[in-house]
């Protein structure tokens, strides 16, 4: 049975579409979601499906619709939520902290908070300093939600599945590169893709590699590179920050004793200090080399190709860091 | 409408509760903070006494009216205090933080202006669910400045969606005066803004709060959308524990007390003859009473089991 | 107030300046994206012919106008979209982030409604330094229902700020029309509810648009405070860059086309006496070769140095 | 010359007036700073020092103020912001994320932010979820931001001093503990403590111990409890975390080989993991032992007594750890 081939936009607009046929309490809300289909299509024409009460074009108020989601699902329906970029993060962060993520630990089981926010992040299109974020690390820092980060289109249909039906905040990145990136993808709508299970991308003895979201794709296209030139990468997609499947990192690193990762964000205090730490604390025994972050530097990301592409992770900069951390 | 007696009752049981509150955590009994709702009881009192029984209620920082008057048990919001494992969060709340989805009421917020979006959602699953029933939110004068005020206000009138607007305007937030605060005199102006009526009730009579969220109500019912109420009232005691109350004379609080929601219903319910002095006595000591088994039950309440510590952040 | 005819050029000079960035995008020779402000020339044109040297902008997201109109160079500005050393922001911020301080210009902003709080604080500043200027924001229709945009207002109010409140009403919000974003259809309305004068302007007519915040700049330096004018327009082009612009009619936007700002002066100008059609093709052709050297300026520009990548973050 | 002994919070008021005094550019905005002088007193008597234009109380309206004050720093005064509670930074996070900390990075050097926001982290007073939390991680991954965490009396007054006469946005993390602990503090108007320079609480060879803020305190009074059970603990308080001081922390783990951080905040993406992390990229060869990191769990903070002090680092578990780091 061939699979179809698709794209990560399409994937996600098949999820939602599919969830919201199978559950009336599911909708969606966010800026320029109707006719516009949002700012990079993925609800597209399911305005014509399923009628603007289930599609719900917002005011920009950010902080307001998000709360008022945080409402609704305390009190019967599934929102889904689009923020147009994850830059506008720190607009809802509050809801997302104080509220969201504390609700069922503080008033107890009555409080479930089936809540969905999905958000493009990432660089690489040139939008500039405020379009271009990924601040999934504040997210990490927040007790309460989880963090899914898929990187391929069966992923991105599966784990939003997934999301839609935890009964828990999810908070569902996406990726302004990976939209229009094409794979197989299953038909069936009751596949689903579990939290906390990393992708292994590649089997190799050298180096693990971890990634996740665009970054993952690009570990995927460098571990193939990196096999030309005679180094064996385990190449691990993470899938899911929030559970975050340690398990397979701490094997991994058991069997390569070599770890980079890979984070498109800014270095300091991003995900990766956290996966390392980790490590350390885990496998420390079994590290023959310090843990090495490719990440952007400390900067804001520039609008100009020229900068941006300077200060993102490459997949050049990928075989490069590896085969140091190989050679070193 | 509830009876008469029974809301004056509801009113003195809050005054009371929030006096023991008051006297346990200025003898060490209960640690933490408390924001007592002492003088505005004919708000949460007169609100409850509109509704139905799937409205939902979205409170504040200073909530304990609003959920005594919604039917909160003074026992396991006492335990709460007394970080009890009886206690409504179970000790991981506190004072601000308690809730009983069971009768409508959604919790408390800590963040102040948190809660105005959350009723609105609420308002937004009842009608997204065709239920009838509102959403409730209450919020005070200084909330009305957060931005979340503003984008929920406008997106409950462009949603049209069922919402009581509750602002307790108590003259203050913690020492600013509203007049510091705001650039205009009644908040309930700024319903205009939105395309909905707003109106300013006498927060410290009770029957007219019943009155208007009547109206609200069936507005908000028949799917006309929003009202946004603004509420008079005084906050008799300080805004939290240890407040000097530096920023306004024990003049003006004098004067306040006076004409308290407490002493003007008792006024009225005497002049219709529904109330004498002794009758007064009476149920003044069954509120003491009952106030007494609260904190009973509370001290009586074992401790939450620290080794659950970390279980209950997810599903 | 400048004089007519450069008000009209520089309504043609934005005009022809947004037109060539978006040719230049649709060729691919720059990168990212760009909200043209095609249509709305009246507004910034208006606006800082009101305006003394001392004042201060803050901009949005479509800012391209405000900038020109306030002195901004074509070819600096060009040079930033095409990610040149001798951009604005050298290659840094793009089509949305550039300032130029000297000249009141205190740049773009990428955050809908993030400008708002900014332009207050710079009247705070004018105040507390006891200057005589006043802010100006400009923002839209859309920021308008941004909690920041209620918070900025307030504060504004409360404080008696010298803020002048600048709010484009070009109809949509990228595909949202105002009537499904706001419960009122004058947003004007909403300065009421902070207690200070707004009032609609037609933001096609640039002397209206002068006139008006003429007036609001005398209030402000007179120490009367803030106002909100909405001037309503209307965005010709689509929201930003690859716009299929499917919420709204082409019908709509031809009738709209037929009375944007520069026709409308154009003929008023005409009647006056002051232009013709061998006078207007004639500056229409100096306008072109004004953005035409900015092309060429930016082309022939260095691109910034990437071994200065990780500079400038700290002073 | 003997040094008064004065509190935290008299150390921190002294700064904010000698400021003023020095710079009539300086003026304190905040909710409730004036009569009632701040939720902890801090500004109490500063209305009637330097008037009401200069001490600004606001509307709750924390988003609105702090793009304000940022308005303000652009535009030639320096403002210092209280925020009441830590627990609200993500309410003003998107002004310091996407505004303050980008501005001279983008716009170049006439885009100068001489902003402080002051604000109080920290548990140990029962105040519940929404009113203990300490969220200085988040910052760390903001770049542009400076984070400053005084621990002593003579800190908080230099450090302010530094932190108002910066030329860049500065966060400034007092602590509800910190506030009514006395300390000697010098008079001199003219002294500062300068950003970036860790100070060793203790010297000793056996461990190293990392602290900032209240934590800090914490270990300066378990570092003499572990010399008396024959432990010599190297404990420095970071003070800045923006500049970060790694080089002391490094030079110390290179003398004892065994490091333990001790943060209040939820563990997952906390500061500790970037400091682990960092010092693991530069010293990696002199650890004898993984790092251990003493935090909160992932959990929101509850409001009993019982269950904040079983979730909060503390002088015994400090202890603990560090015995078994040093015996490990
Ligand atoms: C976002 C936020 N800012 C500030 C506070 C601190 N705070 C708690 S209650 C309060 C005053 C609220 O005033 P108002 O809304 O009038 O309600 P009231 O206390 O008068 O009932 C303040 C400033 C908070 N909890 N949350
Ligand atoms: C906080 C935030 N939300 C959403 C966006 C995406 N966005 C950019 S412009 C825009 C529309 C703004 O509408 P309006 O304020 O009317 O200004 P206009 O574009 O019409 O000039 C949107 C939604 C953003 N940049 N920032
Ligand atoms: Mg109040
Ligand atoms: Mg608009």
């Amino acid at each position: 049975m061939s699979e179809r081939v698709i794209s990560y936009t399409d994937a996600l607009r098949e999820a939602l579409a599919e969830e919201m046929a199978r559950d009336e309490t599911v909708f969606l809300m966010g800026e320029d979601i109707a006719e516009y289909g949002g700012a990079f299509g993925v609800t597209r024409g399911l305005l014509d499906q399923f009628g603007r009460e289930r599609v719900v074009n917002t005011p920009i108020s950010e902080p307001g619709f998000t709360g008022l989601a945080i409402g609704a699902a305390m009190t019967g329906t599934r929102p889904v939520v689009e923020l147009m970029f994850m830059d506008f993060l720190p607009l809802v962060a509050d809801q997302l902290l104080n509220m969201a993520g504390k609700l069922r630990y503080v008033f107890g089981e009555q409080a479930g908070c089936p809540l969905v926010i999905r958000a493009p992040g990432g660089a690489g299109r040139c939008y500039g300093p405020t379009h271009s974020q990924n601040l999934e690390a504040w997210l990490l820092h927040s007790p309460g939600i989880k963090i899914v980060c898929p990187s391929t289109p069966a992923d991105a249909k599966g784990l939003l599945k997934s999301a839609i039906r935890d009964p828990d905040p999810v908070f569902f990145m996406e990726h302004k590169m990976l939209y229009p990136t094409r794979d197989e993808v299953p038909e069936n709508p009751d596949l689903t893709v579990p939290f906390g299970q990393a992708r292994k991308m590649c089997d190799g003895e050298d180096i693990t590699i971890v990634a996740w979201s665009w970054m993952a794709a690009l570990v995927d296209g460098a571990a193939l590179e990196l096999e030309k030139l005679g180094v064996y990468a385990d190449a691990l997609d993470l899938r899911t920050l929030v559970p975050m499947d340690m398990e397979a990192v701490v094997a991994s690193v058991k069997k390569t004793g070599r770890l980079m990762i890979v984070e498109e964000a800014v270095r300091t205090g991003g995900v990766a200090a956290e996966i390392a730490c980790r490590v350390f604390e885990r496998a420390y025994d079994c590290l023959a080399a310090p843990v090495h972050r490719l990440t952007l530097p400390d900067i804001p990301i520039s609008a100009s190709p020229l900068l941006e592409a300077a200060a993102l992770p490459s997949v050049e900069k990928i075989i490069d860091m590896a085969l140091d951390l190989v050679d070193g | 409408m509830k009876n008469e007696l029974e809301n004056y009752r509801m009113m003195v049981l809050i005054r009371r509760f929030e006096e023991t509150i008051e006297r346990l955590f200025s003898q060490g009994d209960v640690k933490g903070t408390t924001h007592p709702s002492t003088g505005q009881e004919a708000v949460p009192v007169g609100v409850c006494a509109a509704l139905g029984p799937g409205d939902m209620i979205t409170s504040n920082h200073r909530g304990h009216g609003h959920f005594l008057a919604r039917g909160g048990d003074p026992g396991r919001m006492m335990a709460e205090f007394f970080g009890k494992a009886t206690g409504y969060s179970g000790g991981r709340g506190g004072s601000q933080l308690m809730a009983d989805y069971g009768i409508g009421f959604l919790g408390g917020n800590g963040i102040t202006g948190g809660n105005i979006p959350t009723a609105v959602g609420a308002a937004f699953s009842a009608k997204y669910l065709k239920r009838d029933r509102v959403a409730v939110c209450f919020f005070g004068d200084g909330a009305a400045n957060q931005g979340t005020c503003h984008e929920a206000m406008n997106l409950a009138a462009v949603w049209c969606l069922p919402v009581v607007f509750v602002c307790e305007n108590n003259q203050y937030a913690m020492s600013t005066p509203v007049a510091a605060a705001a650039g205009v005199p009644d908040l309930a102006v700024r319903a205009a803004g939105y395309g909905f009526p707003g109106e300013v009730v006498d927060g410290n009579d009770v029957e007219a709060v019943t009155a208007a969220v009547g109206l609200a109500r069936e507005r908000a019912l028949s799917g006309r959308g929003p009202t946004l109420l603004e509420c008079k009232t005084y906050r008799l005691s300080g805004h939290s524990r240890g407040d000097p109350r530096r920023y306004r004379s024990r003049g003006e609080e004098a004067a306040a007390r006076k004409v308290c929601p407490i002493v003007r219903y008792k006024a009225v319910l005497t002049a219709r003859g529904l109330l004498d002095e002794p009758a007064d006595a009476d149920l003044v000591r069954d509120v003491e009473e009952q106030v007494a088994q609260a904190v009973a039950f509370a001290k009586n309440s074992p401790y939450p089991d620290v080794a659950d510590l970390e279980r209950g952040v997810f599903a």
